[in-house]
């Protein structure tokens, strides 16, 4: 009886414990550059099918590489790969999305956690399927008629990255993290990422790139403190790869 | 009418019994599996723009043993027939049991072949050379495996079915015979087929 | 249009090598026709001529059938004749006789689930060397970045563009699992096999666009591979290859 | 206990045998057959039904199917539409559940194990026991067959035929079909050793070789087809096997990219050999399906046109000749795989010689009309019918034998024609004639005529409104085991034809229903039949009591004369029974 009160009393005490590491801890964000500025996009043949060419009225450049203004670069992955072992985070009631428009994924690359709900959204009125191949996950190969608008799936087990494909219209290419915890964030056009409410610690912060791959950095985050840690690739990075 | 004419007594135009004719027949389709297991092979060989020699890869001398080993067994089986027809029971179950530790023999020597191959993280996945190696050898294992508990049944039950029926118990011997001839038969083409060629 | 070009027997042939098919195809089924009237007629003679009614007793003696015979022999001889006379030399013609590599317009197809890539030389007229290990999402066809022949090559995906009037020889793979190209128009069929490479050839004879089909079930979107032929005049399949090649090729490397 | 005991206890029944003795674990071949047979039709209704299914999707593509579509998992009829990968599943198992688990065991292990041993006079099989090991190795095939939809990524769907490499990197469902299959060709392997050595070893006195019936000839010669055609099938099965299981690759080029992503296995395998192997097997099946059926159909004509069969002789010639070239044509399936002239040249001529048999045996079964005094039972109607419906399936085999027409018309909508032609208003129609024949036999009872012709008469128009227009959507073009063809211009140009055959195929499934009734009602309230020949047929199982007891025969039978010996001058009757003294 005792024991017992104690190790609940005890859960309680750690549960405590990880909710206020949570709310007191710091953030980290940063921007991530390509140092050898914009470089020349193949164009995709999207007349391949004709209802994914008639969703677009110009040509439609590949997104593999896309790079801003001041060299900004978008679609890095960042996320914490070293630090958090051993916690555990809720997962998000809210399931993320991943629409097909117009023949190409909106976001081309994306975090999730691992159990989160994913929604897969059809609205070009063609055959898409949707086919990660995951090294860890199971995997599975789901076709969207035009008819289907909507299917709901999810990924179990931490993950990064895996590719997803569209099998039909093999230029359609996208990638999903999958994490157990919610630190993790994708560069947008500005090249800039955040990471809020981090627990105080040492962490590695690692970026990925679908063609330059990954880099890491560690970080130290403290309570109520904001960390910068910029990352930069080059073409240089694609013979490492 | 009740029995089932030529069950044991040899049928007068065709000259067998029932079952002598059926394992005749199984040993047929028997052949048309190895048959196109062995074709198969031979087109991934004729196909393949490297094929490794059997013998650079393989135990040769403990292949070599395995075949003595078998075509032993065959000897061993045809004596316990034989003295069934000499109606000596006692002597048939020696010859039995001679036959089974053979058998034994054959697949512990194969265990110890499959061994050092997994030992070296060797496995069916590893080539074409490896994958109709394990697959063949593999089934033919099945198949020696089978005639192991075949002629298991006919030791353990053989005094009363002899009490029974002595020419059934023959057949039955005969029979299980034959298709062992037919299991050494399959390593006679393999040995030279995987071993070394 | 669409009428014209597809309806419920053979639709349009926009091939050299088709007329002798269709042909061979109507011929067949005249004759099929013909005996199956010739023998159903005989049939139901029979049936209404000796059913018990019209008939009590039954005749122990088999009828002597001499035209039977003949009928057999002759449809002996007649699948001779279609075997011999039609079919093989359009076969052999199609198989054996490929056009010289000089004069054929030659063209790599790549099948995958679930999409033909199409792939052209480029200015040079020369193939890039393509091997599994480079294709990305990027380069589909795995062309190898080292290989100078491959700087120029250019692909299109499902869109195959062929002059009319001239051979064209395809040499055609796949990625993965067996598919089959087909063209009903062209009145051709060919299984693309992996790890196979299968030249094939044709010449078009009509311009017009008509639609590639995969005829071999190849996974959950063997429906949808669809792919279109679209046969031009010299002229303009010229300029579209001018088109394609000014778009691919300013000599560094894309993303 | 001594043998003699044994034998007495088995034999004469004094011991009544348990329930699970008599009806489950039986070693009586009559009871075996009608077990298959049980199967075989629950089996055959469950693989027409996913049929109908797939009709709806090919009639009204993306559409929700009415009234049923919601029983279905979200997984594979999401808002009651169908998704392609369950399409697929549906059509690989259609064709297999048809093949190896209805047509065959129905053909071969019903009616073979029921009538074959009551025709050579035979008290059972030859070996009863391993008669009984083949049932209980087929049922759990079948089992494990239907319950691979209920694993993780549905059913096999690579095609009945199961071509690698997509059947190599299909989903799980894939493995348990593969190991269906190898219980199926066991089951089968068993089964036609038993047959062999029965029609060898068990004929009655008097009952030559040339006095067998023509369907004891036909399941004769199945039965070696089974024995030699089907163990090439499970080498494939056990190589495929290892490709999926242990990581091997027999079928799998080096170098393949599934989706993007280089696939690590060593690779030198061949796509192709799996062809190879699977047609060497598939050909002589056709066989298996069509032998038994003409089998059937031939007792039935000489029964009804109470004539001898034209041609005895020939018919059997034709049959043997039939099984031996069905070994040599098996790349016929193949001519679009790149195939070089020579080995066209050479599977289009034994192609072509096949047919040659086939051609003779319709012939003769024709013949045998002329001079006959036809009575039209049911069994009658669908025997007769088999004979035009085969022809049209056999004859539209021609061009598709012929290389050079091939190359249009491979792999379409024409090849599924052809073949349903055969099988299906061919064999299966054959196969119902027999359950009418044969059911008063066998339960003393005679089926229903009238429910029997509104059964046929619906039947022949289902399977003619779907069979016939699919000769024109292929030659259209349209591609088979399309999950939509309006996708292609063509293809929805055809597409009232093929909604045509949907309606086809559902008058079909109503016509059944009839079939259904008129055997549940039968059973027990069809009329009785007065005496143990109600046919006044001239064959053995006829000789037997109504149902055949244990053991069959009450005297040992014995054989005086030909099979079909109807309207002999000067007999007493129009018929003389084979085993009957007179004359």
């Amino acid at each position: 009886m005792i024991k017992q009160t104690i190790r609940v009393l005890g859960a309680l005490g750690l549960g405590l414990a990880l909710v206020s590491d949570v709310v007191a801890g710091g953030g980290i964000a940063g921007t991530v550059t390509f140092t050898d500025g914009p470089q020349k996009r193949r164009t995709l043949k999207l007349a391949a099918d004709p209802v994914c060419a008639s969703k677009h009225t110009e040509a439609v450049k590949s997104e593999a590489l896309l790079v801003g203004e001041g060299n900004a670069m978008q679609n890095v992955f960042v996320y914490v790969s070293k630090g958090l072992e051993g916690k555990t985070f809720d997962v998000p009631a809210e399931p993320a999305v991943l629409d097909q428009q117009g023949c190409l994924y909106a976001p081309r690359v994306m975090g999730v956690m691992a159990g989160q709900k994913i929604k897969i959204l059809n609205n070009d009125g063609t055959l898409h399927n949707v086919h990660p191949k995951p090294k860890i996950n199971k995997e599975f190969n789901l076709a969207m008629p035009k008819f289907m608008k909507v299917k709901e799936v999810s990924l179990d087990k931490p993950e990064v990255m895996i590719p997803v494909k569209c099998d039909v219209h093999p230029w359609m290419s996208g990638h999903i993290g999958v994490l157990t915890h919610p630190y993790h964030s994708v560069t947008g056009s500005v090249g800039t990422y955040n990471l809020a409410d981090l627990p105080a610690g040492s962490y590695t912060l690692t970026a990925w790139h679908e063609v330059f791959g990954s880099k890491s950095q560690d970080v130290t985050v403290s309570d109520g403190g904001s960390v910068t840690a910029d990352f930069a690739f080059a073409l240089a990075d694609l013979k490492k790869k | 009418m009740d029995e089932i004419p030529y069950d044991v007594k040899p049928h007068p135009v065709t000259g067998v019994y029932n079952a002598k004719l059926g394992i005749w027949l199984f040993l047929a389709s028997e052949v048309m599996l190895f048959g196109a297991l062995f074709s198969s092979y031979v087109l991934l060989r004729v196909g393949a723009d490297t094929w490794p020699h059997g013998y650079d890869l393989l135990n040769v001398q403990l292949a070599t043993l395995n075949t003595a080993v078998l075509i032993g067994s065959s000897v061993t089986v045809v004596m316990a027939w034989a003295s069934l027809k000499l109606n000596d029971l006692s002597k048939a179950k020696v010859w039995l049991w001679l036959t089974v530790v053979l058998a034994g023999v054959f697949l512990v020597v194969k265990a110890f072949e499959y061994g050092a191959k997994f030992e070296h993280h060797i496995s069916p996945a590893t080539d074409n050379f490896y994958a109709t190696y394990f697959t063949i050898t593999g089934l033919h294992g099945l198949h020696v495996i089978g005639g192991i508990i075949a002629f298991l049944v006919l030791l353990i039950r053989g005094d009363k079915m002899w009490q029974d029926d002595s020419e059934h118990f023959t057949n039955r011997v005969e029979c299980c015979g034959l298709y062992w001839h037919f299991v050494d038969l399959v390593w006679i083409f393999l040995f030279p087929t995987l071993y070394l060629l | 249009m669409q009428q014209e070009v597809y309806g419920y027997w053979l639709p349009l042939n926009v091939s050299a090598h088709g007329e002798v098919i269709d042909q061979l195809i109507n011929v067949l089924h005249v004759f099929m026709l013909a005996l199956f009237v010739g023998w159903g007629v005989f049939f139901i003679h029979c049936l209404i001529r000796y059913r018990s009614g019209a008939n009590p007793t039954a005749t122990y003696d088999p009828i002597k059938a001499k035209l039977s015979k003949y009928v057999e022999i002759f449809v002996v001889v007649f699948e001779a004749f279609l075997l011999v006379g039609l079919s093989m030399p359009v076969w052999s013609q199609f198989k054996a006789d490929l056009p010289a590599e000089s004069e054929a317009v030659e063209i790599h197809v790549m099948a995958e689930q679930f999409a033909w890539n199409v792939h052209y030389p480029g200015a040079d007229g020369v193939f890039g060397r393509k091997a599994p290990q480079f294709v990305t999402p990027e380069n589909l066809l795995g062309l190898d970045p080292d290989d100078t022949n491959g700087k120029d090559d250019f692909n299109s995906i499902n869109n195959l563009h062929v002059p009319v009037n001239r051979p064209i020889l395809i040499r055609l793979t796949s990625k993965d699992v067996i598919h089959s190209f087909k063209v009903p128009v062209l009145r051709l069929t060919q299984d693309a096999i992996p790890g196979q490479e299968i030249p094939f050839w044709f010449e078009a004879t009509k311009t017009g666009g008509f639609d590639i089909a995969c005829a071999q079930l190849c996974g959950l979107g063997h429906y949808r591979m669809r792919g279109q032929l679209n046969i031009q005049t010299q002229a303009d399949f010229e300029a579209w290859l001018a088109e394609q090649v000014e778009e691919e090729d300013d000599g560094g490397f894309a993303f | 206990m001594s043998a003699e005991h044994d034998h007495h206890s088995e034999a004469h029944g004094h011991h009544e045998q348990s329930f699970v003795q008599k009806y489950v674990f039986s070693v009586d071949h009559k009871v075996i057959g009608i077990q298959y047979t049980i199967s075989a039709l629950f089996f055959l209704l469950f693989g027409f039904c996913l049929m109908m299914m797939m009709r709806w999707q090919l009639a009204y593509p993306g559409e929700a199917l009415p009234l049923i579509g919601t029983w279905f998992s979200e997984a594979n009829m999401p808002g009651g539409v169908m998704v392609p990968e369950f399409y697929n599943q549906l059509g690989a198992m259609h064709g297999t559940i048809m093949v190896f688990m209805g047509v065959v065991p129905l053909a071969v292990g019903g009616f073979g194990n029921y009538v074959l041993p009551l025709q050579i006079g035979a008290p059972d099989m030859a070996f009863p026991k391993l008669n009984m090991a083949s049932f209980w190795v087929f049922l759990p095939g079948g089992v494990i067959m239907l319950a691979s939809f209920f694993v993780e990524g549905g059913a096999a769907q690579s095609g009945w035929t199961s071509y690698a490499p997509l059947a190599n990197i299909a989903p799980a469902g894939q493995t348990w079909w593969l190991v269906g299959m190898i219980f199926l060709i066991t089951s089968s392997l068993l089964g036609s050793i038993n047959f062999i050595v029965t029609t060898v070893q068990l004929r009655a006195e008097g009952l030559s070789y040339f006095r067998l019936p023509f369907f004891v000839w036909a399941q004769f010669v199945t039965s070696f087809l089974l024995l030699l055609a089907f163990p090439p099938l499970e080498a494939a099965g056990i190589l495929q096997l290892m490709d999926r299981v242990a990581g091997t690759s027999f079928f799998l080029p080096a170098g393949l990219v599934i989706t993007g992503q280089p696939l690590e296995v060593a690779g030198g395998g061949s796509p192709l050999l799996w062809q190879h192997l699977f047609w060497f097997l598939a050909h002589p099946e056709v066989y298996v399906l069509i032998l038994p059926a003409m089998g059937i159909v031939s007792e039935i004509v000489a029964n009804n046109t109470r004539r001898p069969l034209w041609g005895y002789r020939t018919l059997v010639y034709s049959v043997i000749f039939l099984g031996f070239m069905s070994f040599i044509v098996w790349a016929h399936h193949m001519f679009m795989t790149g195939m070089g002239t020579a080995m066209s040249t050479f599977f289009q001529a034994t192609t072509m010689i096949i047919s040659i048999p086939s051609v003779i045996i319709l012939t003769a079964l024709a013949l045998s009309f002329h001079g006959g005094s036809i009575r039209f039972n049911t069994p009658m109607l669908f025997a007769l019918t088999f004979i035009p419906m085969f022809a049209i399936g056999g004859l539209t085999g021609l061009p598709l034998g012929l290389t050079a027409a091939d190359l249009h018309l491979h792999d379409t909508y024409y090849v599924i024609g052809h073949f349903h032609y055969v099988v299906a208003p061919g064999t299966v129609f054959a196969l119902l004639a027999g359950i009418y024949y044969w059911f008063p036999k066998v339960t003393g009872r005679k089926m229903s005529e009238g429910l029997g012709k509104i059964h046929f008469w619906l039947s022949l128009i289902g399977m003619n409104v779907v069979f016939m227009p699919m000769f024109s959507i292929g030659m259209a073009g349209v591609s088979r085991r399309l999950y939509d063809q309006t996708q292609y211009a063509y293809g929805a140009q055809v597409q009232e034809l093929t909604i045509i055959g949907s309606y086809g195929a559902w008058l079909l499934g109503v016509a059944q229903i009839f079939f259904i009734i008129n055997l549940i009602k039968s059973i027990r309230g069809g009329e009785k039949v007065e005496s143990d020949n109600p046919w006044q047929a001239t064959t053995l199982e006829w000789a037997t009591p109504t149902p055949p007891p244990h053991g069959n025969f009450t005297e040992v039978p014995k054989v005086y004369r030909d099979p079909y010996e109807y309207s002999v001058p000067g007999a007493k009757s129009d018929f003389t029974p084979q085993f009957s003294e007179e004359g």
